[in-house]
């Protein structure tokens, strides 16, 4: 495909300020955007969020089931993602336990059992440090085959988990002790970075018990596109990226501060927002540029005639 | 003979086993043990790389090309980190066989190897992979100029897109209720509705299309009517 | 109705296909018993993905279950719907590859892209400058890189026959091994068997960003007039053709991993998409045999277009009629293989 | 050829004295990072207060390293320089090595050396490598990767090179032959299943208790036969007619003309809209991978914030 033989003479080749500009030296687009890059990290600039309809689907799923409720969190990533993913993550823990919610962790990724447990520590027991393990909380951590191992927990979860991460049986932890199969979920999310996540989650564990447990996800920006056909039919709610990851963050602290620690909290679950500063900057800069780009065109066209 | 008509046979040969190999469950797994013998072989061929490696930056030195100074840079961080790795230097010992050297694992970071990978290797590499940043937007300047219906698609999209991913596309457009029937004026609506039926219709057809694509390449090989990797006929 | 008439000619195919395959099983089964026995024992001992494996083999064997056709012990019956599809889609191919020897005329639209290909090259012979050819980062085993160095093998004849200097870095060893046997038979077929310079074709790095740096590095350096990006790409595309367009060369690319075609498209002169670069070097050939199998690909394309009509037809007919949601769905399923 | 060589080392010709020296050079540098390495693991091991320090040090050295190689990257965005030149150059070599050491630790000892000789891979690298039940038939099919990589060597010989063509025959054909197979059955066919839905679509059954949950029996079929999903019937139009469309356009037989140049004129747009999308989409991934390392720079290496 022909797209874009001609671009090579750029806007140049003389005319006025306008027109030139098309042809701008690239590095000061470069200088621009490592700027609008790095003023907002070192000032820390927070811009507010207005929460898009799929974070105020996912919240709403996580408040509408009862308090207390049993809820699978699998962290289907490593730390490739967990620039995007691991707020997610601070946000959905957060959320869970100040409503009261028994949590079960568990992954689908080899690291994804240590992003798990760094957010037990950095966010679970930091800002609810009455939960229990094997009562309020339970570790399953990794298991190795993919959508197997969903398939198999849809229908016998002790099979798959035998034992919790550290080897304790399951029976002998009240929080899963009669545990038999998914359908003993009220929730179950999955934060993930591709294959296997939140795909493997819709097609093998949702289509077992479609209507025993809410489903929701959250996602990275490069694979969200898979993931839309099904939410909301099959995934009530969705996360995309740092985005969704900023606004859902907006929405947990908002109605779940911290009496404790305000300020510990606003930083673990202020990570999205303060990663969408660089964000909006970057992306305006970017409109910008196009913007531009084509205000060159124009007015080195209709300068220089016909071209 | 052995040269031309033998490779073809090969090449012929082992396509067909493989193609059928998968309808029948006694034969499925040979895909799997093919690719691993593949594995094994692009490991041996690493001496080809090595090689190669080796010869052409020992012959910028030699004869003092410009930059060969850089190519003696390459060498010793080649040779440095391959003893690192293959006598697996400072390498934590095996808790459960503590005696034996190669048990243990040389890629923590307490390991030459590892604190190579972690301070060297990754910080070079991520820092490769950030520079898209830069180059997304120079691309995006030079090339979405609105020079005819398609250019005007593809950057109308774009915009569409990046302004719905920040605030500022619920900030524009988020005062329309959701449910009201000009709700499609919303950017996040726009955003699903691009992404969800008109790129995902794209993107089928281009992988439709890919897919017939390589069924003609294979068979091109397999039928031995490309014959383009042969040399000396 | 068109169900059944479906099964009939299920039913036909698979019966020429068993046939064939029972030849084949028949003169490989001392080596498929062994080749099994290797593969359970491997799954036994060796972490995931022979788990994965484990669990597919009993699986395999009782798959027959939910099928109509009666299981046998050495066919997959529940693959027999995708051994249909194969027989189709592979025979449209030959289907055209035989009409071309048939001595027809032959028509197929031109490709801008494809006609840039010399024109790039002598543009890099006149300027005295080189032309650089990039076969994707991934190894023999993703057909891009076959599909890359096919083309490579037709870029290679006309720089040749132009004594044009091509430089082809890789970033696999075996790569490097395949696209030297492809350069060298295009210098032979170019006539030219002694302008040919292996050491032009060399090995950098396994990794991908170290393999990005060297390229760009040695693109800013010495300015090739003519890069051709071929192959697997991922995220380096970008930072190969924004580079190639800073020095001002003419850009062919040609991929089909589909995240990366925007990007092409964007920076690059020419793009060729998905199926048109697996097209290209039949393309490039020139030659009859392998102009028909791209019209048999259109054969392909054709067969596919209908399903997907006749799908649609039968989807939205069952919405008003939902008797007919099961012979819907199982077109569907059936599709799906 | 031309004097290069091919890794055989017979090309290198005059310059043979002046690679000895420098491969010298490089094994003393090797030598010397071994000793600095080998002091600093001995004081770890020893325990204590020294090693807290060494492993504090390294740290702090290793993050000071990060910094420069960062930045030395990053200079290459202003033009080419030596600075960026050094950091290509240590990536080149360090990133060649790590492959071939992993390919090396994780493929050819336990899955070469280990069926060939199971118990000297015991006894000296993992002694956790399973036992296998046919060693025999292991040892033979380990056999047929190792020759075809002989083979493939070859090509390094003065004399047989070609025998090299055949494990790369190999290799390409059974390529094909799997690639053929899966992706008739994961693209072409799942791709083309997808893309079948009804091209009308109506509001989903109970509107969810809207209305008190009121629509009973008859009244609710009657309700649901009744609304059409706009929106939804529209979205699934327009994605059988993208796919369709865009088919039309990877048509090599006919010429873009008359009805089918319509067709292919609209896949194009769909394909545009499609590049549009993918691009934007993408941004943000890009802006994060920067954004962590500038926090990098600026948190880890220079403390700010």
């Amino acid at each position: 495909m022909d797209t874009n033989t001609h671009d090579r003479q750029g806007g140049g080749g003389g005319g006025s300020f306008l027109a030139r500009l098309g042809g701008i030296d690239r590095r000061w687009i470069f200088l621009a955007m490592g700027l609008s890059i790095a003023i907002p990290i070192l000032l820390k600039l927070r811009f507010p969020e207005v929460p898009g309809p799929m974070a105020r689907a996912t919240f709403d799923a996580i408040e509408s089931i009862p308090e207390g409720s049993r809820v699978l969190l699998a962290f289907d990533y490593d730390p490739a993602s967990a620039g995007e993913l691991q707020p997610m993550a601070n946000a959905m823990v957060h959320h869970c336990a100040a409503r009261g919610h028994k949590i079960v962790f568990m992954a689908l990724w080899p690291l994804g059992k240590q992003m798990a447990d760094a957010t037990i520590d950095d966010v679970l027991l930091e800002f609810h440090p009455n939960y229990a393990y094997g009562t309020d909380y339970v570790q399953l951590g990794y298991k190795a085959g993919n959508e197997a191992v969903v398939k198999l927990m849809a229908t016998n979860l002790p099979q798959q988990y035998s034992t919790d991460a550290a080897g304790a049986a399951l029976s002998s932890l009240p929080l899963v002790a009669g545990v038999q199969d998914l359908a003993a979920f009220q929730l179950i999310a999955s934060i993930s970075a591709g294959y296997p996540g939140a795909k493997e989650w819709v097609q093998y564990a949702n289509s077992a018990a479609p209507e025993a447990f809410t489903l929701v996800s959250g996602s990275t920006g490069v694979q969200v596109s898979q993931l839309l056909p099904y939410y909301p039919a099959q995934m009530e709610g969705l996360l995309v990226a740092v985005k969704g990851a900023a606004e859902y963050e907006m929405l947990v602290t908002a109605k779940y501060p911290s009496a404790d620690k305000p300020e510990l909290l606003a930083e673990r679950l202020g990570q999205g927002r303060v990663r969408m500063g660089p964000q909006l900057v970057a992306h305006l800069l970017m409109i910008g540029l196009i913007i531009l780009g084509n205000v060159a065109m124009i007015a080195g066209r209709s300068r220089g005639g016909a071209r | 003979m052995l040269q031309r008509t033998v490779p073809i046979a090969i090449l012929s040969l082992s396509g067909l086993i493989l193609m059928l190999a998968y309808f029948s469950p006694m034969t499925t797994s040979w895909g799997e043990t093919v690719l691993e013998w593949f594995n094994i072989l692009a490991a041996v061929a690493f001496v080809l790389g090595a090689g190669n490696l080796l010869a052409v930056n020992l012959e910028k030195i030699s004869s003092r090309r410009p930059g060969w100074a850089y190519a003696g840079i390459t060498l010793v961080s080649f040779f440095l980190m391959l003893g690192f790795g293959l006598l697996k230097v400072g390498a934590v010992p095996n808790p459960e066989h503590p005696d034996l050297h190669f048990a243990g694992s040389y890629d923590t970071a307490a390991s030459p190897f590892g604190w190579t990978y972690e301070y060297v290797f990754s910080p070079l590499t991520a820092t490769m992979f950030a520079m898209l940043a830069f180059y997304v937007a120079s691309a995006a300047f030079r090339a979405f100029r609105a020079k005819n219906t398609e250019s005007i698609l593809l950057l109308g999209t774009a915009f569409v897109i990046l302004l719905a991913q920040t605030a500022a596309g619920m900030f524009l457009t988020g005062w329309i209720p959701e449910d009201s029937m000009f709700a499609f004026l919303r950017l996040d609506w726009m955003k699903v509705a691009i992404t969800e039926h008109i790129q995902t219709a794209g993107m089928r057809a281009i992988t439709i299309g890919i897919a017939l694509g390589v069924v003609a390449t294979s068979l091109r090989l397999i039928l031995g009517i490309d014959k383009s990797y042969l040399s000396r006929s | 109705m068109m169900d059944r008439s479906r099964t009939h000619r299920t039913r036909r195919l698979a019966a020429a296909s068993l046939a064939a395959l029972v030849a084949t099983a028949a003169a490989m089964a001392p080596f498929s018993l062994a080749t099994l026995a290797w593969a359970g024992e491997l799954a036994a001992t060796s972490g995931a993905s022979a788990g994965a494996l484990a669990s597919a083999l009993p699986a395999a064997s009782t798959g027959a279950s939910g099928i109509t056709e009666p299981a046998v012990g050495w066919i997959n019956t529940s693959r027999l719907p995708l051994l249909v599809a194969l027989v189709i889609i592979c025979g449209s191919v030959i289907a055209g590859i035989l009409l071309a020897r048939s001595g027809r005329p032959l028509r197929i639209r031109r490709l801008a892209a494809l006609d840039a290909v010399d024109e790039a090259i002598g543009r890099a012979t006149e300027m005295g400058r080189s032309v650089l050819f990039v076969p994707g980062i991934q190894d023999m085993t993703d057909i891009q890189t076959v599909a890359g160095v096919t083309v490579l093998g037709r870029v290679a004849k006309t720089a040749a026959e132009y004594d044009a200097r091509l430089e082809v870095p890789t970033s696999r060893s075996i790569v490097m091994a395949a696209a030297r046997e492809t350069v060298q038979a295009a210098h032979f077929t170019a006539g030219r068997p002694e302008t040919y310079n292996e050491s032009n074709i060399f090995y950098i790095t396994d990794e991908q960003f170290g393999y990005v740096a060297a390229v760009t590095g040695k693109m800013v350096r010495e300015k090739p007039a003519a890069c051709f990006y071929m192959g697997a790409f991922y995220a380096e595309s970008l930072l190969f053709a924004e580079n190639g367009n800073s020095i001002g060369a003419i850009q062919i690319a040609g991929t089909a991993e589909p995240s990366q075609l925007p990007f092409f498209v964007a920076a690059c002169d020419y793009t060729l998409i998905g199926e048109e670069f697996f097209a290209a070097s039949a393309y490039l050939s020139g030659e009859r045999d392998q102009l028909g199998s791209v019209k048999g690909q259109d054969f392909g394309k054709l067969f596919i277009a209908a399903a997907i009509l006749i799908g649609c037809a039968l989807a939205t007919a069952a919405v008003f009629i939902p008797s007919l949601a099961g012979a819907a769905a199982s077109f569907k399923a059936h599709l799906g293989g | 050829m031309n004097g290069t060589g091919n890794g055989t080392g017979n090309g290198t010709g005059n310059g043979a004295r002046t690679n000895h020296r420098f491969l010298w050079i490089s094994l003393a540098v090797l030598g010397a990072s071994l000793s600095v390495f080998g002091t600093a693991m001995a004081a770890q091991a020893s325990g204590g207060d020294a090693a807290q320090a060494t492993v504090a040090l390294s740290k702090s050295i290793g993050v000071w390293c990060a910094a420069l190689l960062t930045i030395g990257i990053l200079t290459f965005l202003y033009k080419d320089n030596p600075f960026y030149k050094v950091c290509e150059s240590i990536l080149i070599g360090v990133s060649a090595a790590y492959w071939m050491v992993n390919g090396f630790w994780t493929t050819l000892v336990p899955n070469l050396f280990g069926k060939l000789a199971p118990g000297l891979v015991r006894e000296v690298a993992i002694p956790s490598l399973p036992v296998s039940e046919t060693p025999g038939l292991d040892m033979a099919l380990a056999f047929v990767p190792l020759l075809l990589g002989l083979m493939l060597l070859w090509r390094l010989a003065p004399k047989g090179g070609w025998i090299s063509v055949w494990p790369l025959a190999f290799i390409i054909g059974t390529t094909a032959g799997i690639r053929l197979v899966a992706s008739i059955e994961a693209d072409l066919l799942a791709q083309a299943s997808a893309t079948i839905r009804p091209l009308v679509v109506m509001k989903p059954a109970t509107p969810a208790g809207a209305d008190g949950a009121a629509a009973v029996g008859a009244a609710a079929v009657a309700a649901t036969v009744g609304a059409l999903d706009f929106w939804g019937t529209v979205g699934a139009i327009t994605g059988v007619v993208g796919v369709l469309s865009v088919l039309t356009y990877f048509f090599f037989s006919l010429e873009h003309k008359g009805a089918v140049g319509k067709s292919a004129r609209l896949g194009v747009w769909f394909l545009m809209i499609t590049f549009g999308s993918a691009f934007g989409l993408t941004v943000m991934g890009r802006i994060t991978l920067l954004a962590q390392r500038l926090e990098f720079l600026f948190k880890d290496w220079l403390g700010l914030g």
